[in-house]
């Protein structure tokens, strides 16, 4: 079964949560929405406290070529503007809409011929829509589109991996939405005028690899494949292996190889949006964890306070300890529940404290070689976290400290138990790239 | 006898090492002429300072290279020949314009006195102690986000063992070893170190610009902006900006008045014992200390030669400003107001 | 405390670790050493026994001791150090616990150079450049070569105290030449399987094949140690003693291709040496391929010394020799990262699932 | 000679012995305090000879320091310093000849100890002759201090013995007794006199080269 | 031609002149502290030392000898190496400056590493022929080369170990070269001259 | 530079040389003999010390031993002229080094003594054959009775412990001397130099003369 070398194991957890239908969830009295939740310039907001706005109006306005609109994801009233927490730490300029209740929306417009649109029309909408990659690295997906013309993208493939232990919601949505999320692949395939399309989906969802088979099953040009079961199997560039073969030099991008790669999420929400024109304002997010009364899939709307999903699955556990915005792997632990559900959420986990892993002390490297082994990358992860650790930054930029994209497949074996993804990203604060 | 045993053996020896000297002499004369390079004379000079016994210990090929390398780069220390040792290095420093020419010493202070006990925590980090790395995490785990992570990054940076930390996870710069080398200030990832003129010893130890509530709520000895230092400083050298009181240091008489007012006790005042102003003979009773005093220390009868209480007086040196005859003294500033009023009385002489 | 003032911990990705620890290393290895040990001890009876407990418990106590003096938290619970103790003492004679009342510290003085000297001075575990445990034996073995040289006959017998000696099977090989031995073992396949059982003078730990065969097996099967290195070290030692390690009796000259790779495989320190000790984490190249050329510069410098050399037994100094060069093979190899090698561009038909 | 000057040359030779210690703290010189210090008899002896050669040198090269052109310093001082050893040599290999044995080919390598033409080119190049004696005096004793520190160790360590006489009746440490015993007392006691510095002096601890 | 080869095995591993024969410490612990510089030192030094060794025997063998001037060698042997380093030196800055600046630098710590000067004491002493006087001089810089490169590797990562204060820098090589010799006892026996 | 400065140069360098070569000369005219002297009484007392007894030992010349190795062989008389016994130089490979050795024979062919001169063999280990314990285990041995066993057995040459080889070797070299000595001097060998380039052709080592009988030094 095709993959790439390295990798790790470790316990899915997916059952949890896997058999839980996508509920929708009641949008909440208030969201916070920030004017930035992807990569590159922050958006601009067009609205000032006071103002009344529908759900999907814009809020900010995308600020260059990397970048993507705001929308409101409720209709209500703008009670504040200014800087709130968010999952990351630091505060983000944010707008705050109390909800009416009406869930009153700006006009959509179903374009049952979205087959038909030419490619630049296709863009224009996905950059309306503002949507980003859902899979936790957000960054505009119109961008991605709009290959340069040199660069001859020549097959889509679609991300199904979801090799994040816990998390589900890409597999919920591959088995509920299967014809949609086919349909918005080959919407970016007219879009990149791309011929060739993979669905990349880990073998352990049989039950997606099916819906999704028979979904593709009327596109002969569509091929939905099952990958083996290995975490980062969902890193852009490790599914680029596994599913084409081809591997993306370092600091290249995958366009560089002829391949696009896109998560189920945003395909779906590509789909919505080209076919109905709806903004993205709701995303699916696997709330689970064993310190999670009630592990579910929910439809979330965009600015959604941590607090209010965690009490819609019926509140923490006694003795919950850490908190995670995305997966166990790559996800961030986050200190407070007042912080809003943003495009990139793709879930909320909850673990408790007991058996929780303390990464509080740690022991030398011992030079046991296992992150080598898993190492995606085929880094030296372990020798990385000496140097940041005795601040040889320089040396660690010389061992390509700037491939790492931190998967955390090292920090997981690592018998010392050393924090490497914390020490690499520290040495990366260090230097230049 | 002796010498005649000698004479064979020392014709020969003559006659080879003479030759030798002869060879070596032109060869070494004619290579150094024919083949001459013209060099910077800076290497020049610091290749005359250092030994010259290519003993290899600075870790170059050589004297000549280790001269080249400290005078071509501003990475290469001056100290590292190991048998020149310190007179060299003195030389090899100077020559290499690396050691600074003397002015007012400069230290490190902390603007951050948020220790474990004052300042909240918004979570409980785990991971690398490391402030750099921690704020890593979550933005650092203080809720304040202008206070110091505690981490002892700065300890660490510090070459010279200058800083070390406090039970209350707060660095403390000792003086008497910190040279002002900025490292320290570089390191810190919420920059809340300056390295500030030693001579300026009150100074907001504080960056917080949240909201004065929210200072409050974050940490017992933050600025919160209230403005009474401004109020009550005789030079107008604290002034206020986006909730945070900053002294102009250079405006700053290091009084102290507003060390006393501040509500947060956030203004810390370096001066390890402040002087105590005390009244000399001639003092004519004026009652004008007792009016500007603003600890209430100075005071007595009228006509009748006044007393300050020592246990009040923070030698904030207005009294001493403010007396007609100069007849306060001890204050910080006395022995410039004294001075001022001398020359005047000069100036009021020879006119 | 209220749901509000909760406090989360925060630390940085990844959440979840493995469950393999260095302590869980460390004892699993020590564990798959017990066969061995247990051989030794059967062999060589109480001394081996004292000898061992010795090495391990001043081992420990070193280690507690410097690091408790240098003020740092005392982790002798990990293991490592108890590891250090028992290597060390599997690879010395049981005949130095001896009633020579001069002898009886070189298992502390060994356990000394192996903690002290080799591992806290270098900064402890992971920074220490040679194995421990193999420095102890070499000091030893330079300081007092008499007594580290005296062999033990295995007897069997709990009462060992007065046993006789003898020499080692590569002792005589290297002194007395292939006749002897087949004298001593009378046939081959008698050597084979005294020395496969472990029924032979030598080290505590080092005399039993199947015993340790057992241990690394088990490593590797648990994954702890890969095949790099012991294999590729016991393959150099069979094909270099193989090729080059036969004799003429009559004329002693060398004749090509007349070697018995399977006694030099079975005898000496080399099972101890290649799946024990050469794999050691600390000391060898942490990189696959170096590891290889680690794994064959142990079995060329082994049957250097073995067929050339001055020493019978040269397992432990070809590790030695080859932990000076692992930070060099470590600086000249190095991975190639991911995407840096051209694959085979495009495969538009997909994976073949 | 005036009392200060006085002072100031028993400077000169405490600035050898400890301050500037060629071997513990300047760090150069290190072969023969690795090679020759496994007797005490034979360090000192070793001591001997660069005592004679550096206060020899120095006082020679003090005295033609100002006939010598710039051009040909180094070599006209290495020569100086070569003859002052051969000299050492023949005298040691004629009256002391069983030790000359032993440490014979380390005394002939004396002409290349970096220690004794650095305090040629720093002191000896710069200063009147009696300061040039003084200074060579301290470097010589100090050298001498230390091999005899590292090979008193080395002795009762290697041979359980000083001088030759047995004091200790138990079997030695023989690695001690060899030259490669020499790197370890030597790193165990630089180590330790580091230690020293730091813990009842309050120094950094850094010694010679190894910034 | 075995026995060539025998020479160079113990010039450059047996008796290695750092590990065995201890001398050309203070150039070893110096150059050892960054790789660069040590390998530039080891192709420096080899070609020194079979130059010098090729010169040093001319002379020792057609006039010292002859004139029963042999007590003389050390003065001799210095003033030679001193004279053809100083020159060496001097011409290749100009002609060369690129090779200079790459191996021409460390022609100035040569003379003050006593291995320069055991090399021809040692040949002297030995009666070595002129090819046997090459191949040592060549074995002994390769010698040197390999401990140079060992060191440097070893140092770097030590760079990186948490040693004790009062160890940190010199005494720590010390104690790392002793167990490098202790290493090399094992190709004692190896040849036997 | 100009040609003045060549020339000062050169003499600068020249004089340097001549002082050097002043001082050396006058030094090495005084010590020379000493050192001289210093050999010759070590090799003296080391031929003494093998037979006490004689009051002259005279190298008869030379012979080729073992290991490409050239040694002088000696004959020890007593005041009156009886021959006492022989003393051979002899060579052997060991374990890490040559051995070099003076071997001491009676008139009756059995070894006297020997005495190791030079040998860099194991320390603590191999270089135990310069011991004593080891060297008395020559005394009175034949030829034949030269052979190195490991157990203990008064009329062989019982190994050291854990130095078989060097034990060996010590024993090679022995028994070339006393081979050599046997068929010079021994029942049946001629009386004169075997190899005919006896004495005059290659004076000993130690002496300035040829021949000439070493008078015994107290």
């Amino acid at each position: 079964m095709p993959t790439f070398a390295g990798g790790i194991h470790p316990p899915d957890k997916k059952e949890l949560s896997q058999s839980k239908p996508i509920t929708y969830v009641k949008a909440p009295k208030r969201v916070v929405i920030p004017l930035r939740q992807h990569l590159g310039a922050p958006a601009k907001a067009t609205v000032a406290v006071g103002d009344d706005v529908k759900a999907g109006a814009v809020l900010g306005t995308a600020e260059g070529f990397v970048s993507a609109p705001v929308h409101s994801s409720v209709s209500g009233k703008v009670i504040a503007t200014g800087e709130f927490p968010m999952a990351l730490g630091r505060p983000i300029e944010s707008v705050v809409i109390e909800n009416d209740g009406k869930d009153e929306w700006v006009p959509l417009q179903d374009d049952p011929s979205y087959m038909e649109l030419p490619p630049e029309v296709i863009r224009e909408k996905i950059k309306a829509a503002g949507i980003v990659g859902m899979g936790g690295a957000t960054f505009p997906t119109a961008v991605k589109l709009s290959p340069p013309k040199e660069k001859k993208v020549d097959v889509v493939i679609l991300n199904g991996a979801e090799c994040e232990p816990y998390l589900t919601a890409d597999h919920r949505l591959m088995i509920e939405k299967p014809k949609e999320v086919i349909e918005g692949l080959r919407i970016i395939m007219r879009a990149l005028g791309v011929n060739k399309g993979f669905v990349g989906i880990e073998d352990n969802k049989p039950d997606a690899i099916e819906a999704m088979q028979n979904a593709a099953r009327p596109w002969p040009e569509i091929r939905v494949c099952a990958l083996q079961v290995k975490y980062p199997q969902g890193a852009e560039k490790m599914l680029i292996k596994a599913v084409s073969g081809r591997e993306v030099p370092p600091r290249a991008l995958p366009m560089d190889v002829g391949a696009v790669v896109q998560n189920i999420g945003t395909t779906y929400a590509i789909y919505e949006a080209v076919r109905f024109g709806k903004p993205l304002v709701e995303r699916v997010v696997t709330v689970s964890g064993e310190a999670i009364k009630e592990p579910k899939n929910l439809l979330v709307k965009i600015g959604t306070l941590v607090t209010d999903l965690i009490e819609e699955c019926g509140g923490l556990l006694n003795g919950a300890a850490k908190v995670i915005s995305g997966g166990p792997m790559m996800g961030f632990a986050i200190s407070s529940l007042d912080v809003p559900v943003t495009k990139g959420t793709s879930g909320i986990l909850a673990l408790p404290g007991s058996g929780l892993f303390h990464a509080d002390t740690f022991g030398p490297c011992i030079r046991c070689s296992r992150c080598v082994d898993v190492c995606p990358m085929a880094l030296n992860p372990g020798l990385l976290s000496v140097f940041a650790e005795k601040g040889h930054f320089e040396d660690a930029k010389a061992h390509n400290l700037f491939d790492c994209f931190e998967c955390g497949s090292c920090a997981f074996v690592c018998p010392s138990k050393r924090p490497i993804v914390q020490l690499v990203r520290f040495a990366k604060s260090m230097v230049k790239p | 006898m002796f010498l005649h045993d000698a004479l064979p053996v020392l014709k020969f020896t003559l006659a080879f090492l003479g030759g030798l000297g002869v060879f070596f002499g032109i060869g070494l004369a004619v290579a150094a002429q024919k083949f001459a390079v013209q060099t910077d004379p800076k290497v020049e000079q610091v290749r005359n300072a250092l030994p010259g016994a290519n003993c290899g210990a600075c870790g170059f090929a050589g004297c000549q290279s280790y001269a080249e390398a400290v005078v071509a780069s501003t990475g290469v220390a001056p100290n590292l020949c190991a048998p020149g040792k310190a007179a060299v290095a003195e030389q090899v420093a100077l020559i290499t314009g690396k050691k600074a020419e003397a002015k007012e010493p400069e230290f490190a202070r902390i603007m951050c006195q948020g220790g474990k006990s004052s300042a909240v925590k918004k979570f409980v980090y785990e991971g690398v102690k490391d402030c750099r790395a921690a704020i890593l995490a979550g933005g650092g785990d203080k809720a304040c986000r202008y206070g110091c992570l505690g981490y002892g990054t700065c300890a660490k940076v510090c070459p010279f063992g200058a800083i070390t930390m406090t039970d209350e996870d707060l660095p403390f710069v000792d003086i008497t070893k910190c040279t002002g080398c900025r490292k320290c200030e570089a390191a810190c990832p919420v920059k809340v170190i300056e390295v500030l003129p030693a001579s300026k010893e009150v100074l907001v130890a504080c960056h917080s610009k949240d909201k004065g509530i929210d200072t409050r709520k974050n940490c017992k000895v933050g600025c919160i902006g209230c403005g009474m230092c401004v109020k009550v400083c005789p030079f107008e050298a604290p002034s206020m900006a986006s909730n945070l009181s900053r002294i102009d240091i250079n405006k700053c008489k290091s009084c102290g008045l507003c060390v006393g007012k501040c509500p947060t006790g956030a203004i810390k005042d370096y001066i390890p014992q402040r002087p105590k102003a005390f009244v000399k003979d001639n003092c004519i009773g004026c009652n004008i200390c007792q009016k500007v005093c603003p600890v209430d220390a100075a005071g007595g009868e009228l006509k009748k030669k006044h007393s300050i209480d020592q246990a009040k007086c923070i030698g904030c040196g207005i009294c001493t400003a403010k007396c007609p005859v100069q007849a306060i003294d001890g204050t910080f500033n006395a022995p410039e107001i004294f001075q001022a009023a001398q020359a005047k009385k000069e100036l009021k002489a020879s006119a | 405390m209220s749901e509000k003032e909760r406090q989360f911990i925060v630390s940085v990705s990844p959440h979840i670790r493995s469950d393999v620890t260095v302590a869980r290393i460390m004892w699993s290895v020590s564990i798959s050493l017990l066969p061995a040990l247990g051989m030794g001890l059967y062999f060589f009876g109480p001394r081996a026994l004292a000898v061992v407990a010795t090495c391990v418990v001043s081992c420990l106590v070193f280690e507690a001791g410097m690091q408790k003096w240098m003020g740092k938290p005392v982790t002798i619970s990990d293991g490592s150090a108890f590891l250090t103790g028992l290597l060390l003492g599997m690879n010395l004679p049981a005949s130095l616990w001896s009633f020579n009342p001069f002898l009886i510290h070189l298992p502390i003085l060994g356990s000394f150079f192996a903690i002290v000297i080799t591992k806290v001075l270098f900064g402890g575990l992971g920074y220490n450049i040679f194995n421990p445990a193999l420095i102890g034996r070499a000091f030893l073995l330079i300081s007092w070569p008499r007594a580290m040289t005296t062999w033990l006959k295995p007897t069997a017998g709990l009462l060992g105290m007065d046993a006789q000696t003898t020499a080692t099977p590569l002792g005589i090989l290297k002194e007395d030449g292939v006749g002897k031995l087949m004298e001593v073992f009378g046939t081959r396949t008698n050597l084979y399987t005294q020395l496969f059982l472990g029924h032979r003078a030598g080290s505590i730990g080092e005399v039993s094949v199947i015993a340790l065969l057992a241990g690394g097996l088990f490593l590797l099967y648990k994954r702890y140690i890969t095949w790099h290195i012991p294999i590729t070290f016991l393959a150099t030692v069979a094909i270099l003693t193989w090729i080059f390690g036969g004799k003429d009796p009559q004329t002693g000259r060398m004749v090509l291709f007349a070697g018995d790779p399977l006694m030099h495989l079975l005898s000496g320190g080399l099972m101890l040496g290649a799946f024990f000790m050469a794999t050691d984490y600390v000391t060898g190249p942490s990189l696959r391929a170096a590891q290889v050329l680690f794994g064959m510069g142990c079995g060329i410098l082994t049957s250097i010394i073995r067929l050339v050399g001055g020493f019978p037994e040269g397992v432990m100094f070809a590790i030695l020799l080859m932990n000076c060069f692992a930070p060099l093979l470590d600086r000249v190899i190095k991975t190639s990262p991911f995407g840096t090698v051209k694959t085979a561009a495009a495969v538009p038909g997909g994976p073949k699932a | 000679m005036s009392a200060a000057q006085k002072i100031s040359y028993f400077g000169l030779i405490r600035n050898g012995i400890f301050g500037e210690n060629p071997v513990f703290r300047v760090a150069l010189s290190l072969c023969p305090a690795v090679a020759v210090t496994n007797t005490l008899k034979s360090g000192l002896l070793m001591g001997v000879a660069v005592f004679f050669v550096q206060v020899m040198a120095n006082i020679s090269i003090s005295i033609v320091r100002k006939l010598i052109h710039a051009r040909i310093r180094l070599p006209a001082y290495i020569l100086i310093i070569g003859t002052w050893v051969t000299v050492a040599n023949l005298l040691l290999a004629a009256y002391e000849w069983p030790i000359y044995k032993e440490i014979g080919l380390y005394v002939e390598l004396i002409v290349a100890f970096a220690i004794i033409l650095s305090r040629a080119e720093l002191f000896a190049s710069k200063n009147e002759v009696v300061p040039s004696l003084f200074d060579g005096l301290g470097m010589g004793l100090g050298f001498m201090f230390a091999l005899g520190a590292i090979s008193f160790v080395r002795e009762l360590l290697g041979n359980g013995a000083l001088m030759g006489y047995h004091v200790v009746n138990t079997h030695p440490v023989l690695l001690f007794a060899l030259p490669m015993g020499g790197f370890f007392a030597v790193g165990l006691l630089m180590g330790f006199f580091n230690w020293i510095d730091i813990r009842f002096f309050g120094g950094h601890g850094a010694s010679g080269a190894g910034h | 031609m075995l026995k060539l080869f025998e020479l160079i095995v113990a010039a450059s591993l047996v008796n290695n002149f750092v590990f065995t024969r201890y001398l050309g410490l203070c150039i070893f612990m110096g150059v050892t502290k960054k790789m660069e510089t040590a390998l530039g030192m080891s192709m420096t030094f080899t070609a020194v030392m079979v130059i010098s060794a090729a010169i040093n025997w001319v002379a020792y063998n057609f006039v010292m000898e002859p004139y029963h001037l042999e007590f003389l060698k050390i003065l001799v042997f210095v003033a030679i190496i001193a004279g053809f380093v100083q020159s060496a030196d001097t011409i290749m800055r100009k002609v060369s400056p690129g090779l200079y600046y790459k191996l021409g630098i460390y022609l100035a710590l040569i003379i003050t590493n006593c291995i320069i000067l055991a090399v021809p004491l040692t040949i002297a002493e030995s009666h070595y022929n002129f090819i046997q006087s090459l191949v040592f001089g060549l074995g002994s810089g390769l010698g040197f080369a390999l401990a140079l490169i060992i060191m440097a590797s070893i140092r770097e990562k030590l760079e990186l170990a948490d040693v004790p204060r009062p160890f940190q820098g010199l005494p720590i090589a010390f104690i790392l070269t002793g167990l490098i010799a202790l290493a090399f006892v094992g190709f004692s026996g190896l040849i036997t001259l | 530079m100009n040609f003045k400065e060549i020339i000062k140069i050169t003499l600068n360098l020249v004089m340097v040389f001549l002082f050097a070569g002043v001082i050396l000369a006058l030094v090495y005219a005084k010590a020379e003999p000493q050192i001289t002297l210093n050999k010759k009484v070590e090799k003296e007392n080391a031929l003494k010390a093998l037979i006490p007894a004689a009051a002259n030992i005279t190298s008869m010349g030379t012979y080729q031993p073992l290991e490409d190795k050239t040694a002088h062989y000696y004959k020890a008389v007593d005041a009156k002229g009886n021959v006492l016994g022989y003393i051979a130089g002899s060579y052997s490979k060991g374990y890490s080094s040559i051995l070099h050795m003076l071997v001491a024979v009676g008139t009756d062919m059995r070894v006297k003594a020997i005495k190791i001169l030079d040998e860099g063999e194991t320390p603590g280990l191999g270089d135990d054959i310069h011991k004593k314990y080891f060297d008395d285990r020559f005394k009175g041995k034949s030829l034949d009775q030269l052979v190195v066993v490991k157990d203990v057995d008064p009329t062989k040459i019982q190994a050291i412990t854990g130095a078989t080889i060097s034990s060996k070797a010590c024993t090679k070299g022995v028994r070339a001397g006393v081979k050599f000595i046997m068929k010079q001097y021994g029942v049946g060998g001629q009386t004169t130099g075997a190899m005919g380039n006896a004495a005059a052709a290659c004076p000993p080592a130690a002496g300035s003369g040829s021949n000439q009988p070493l008078k015994g030094v107290k």
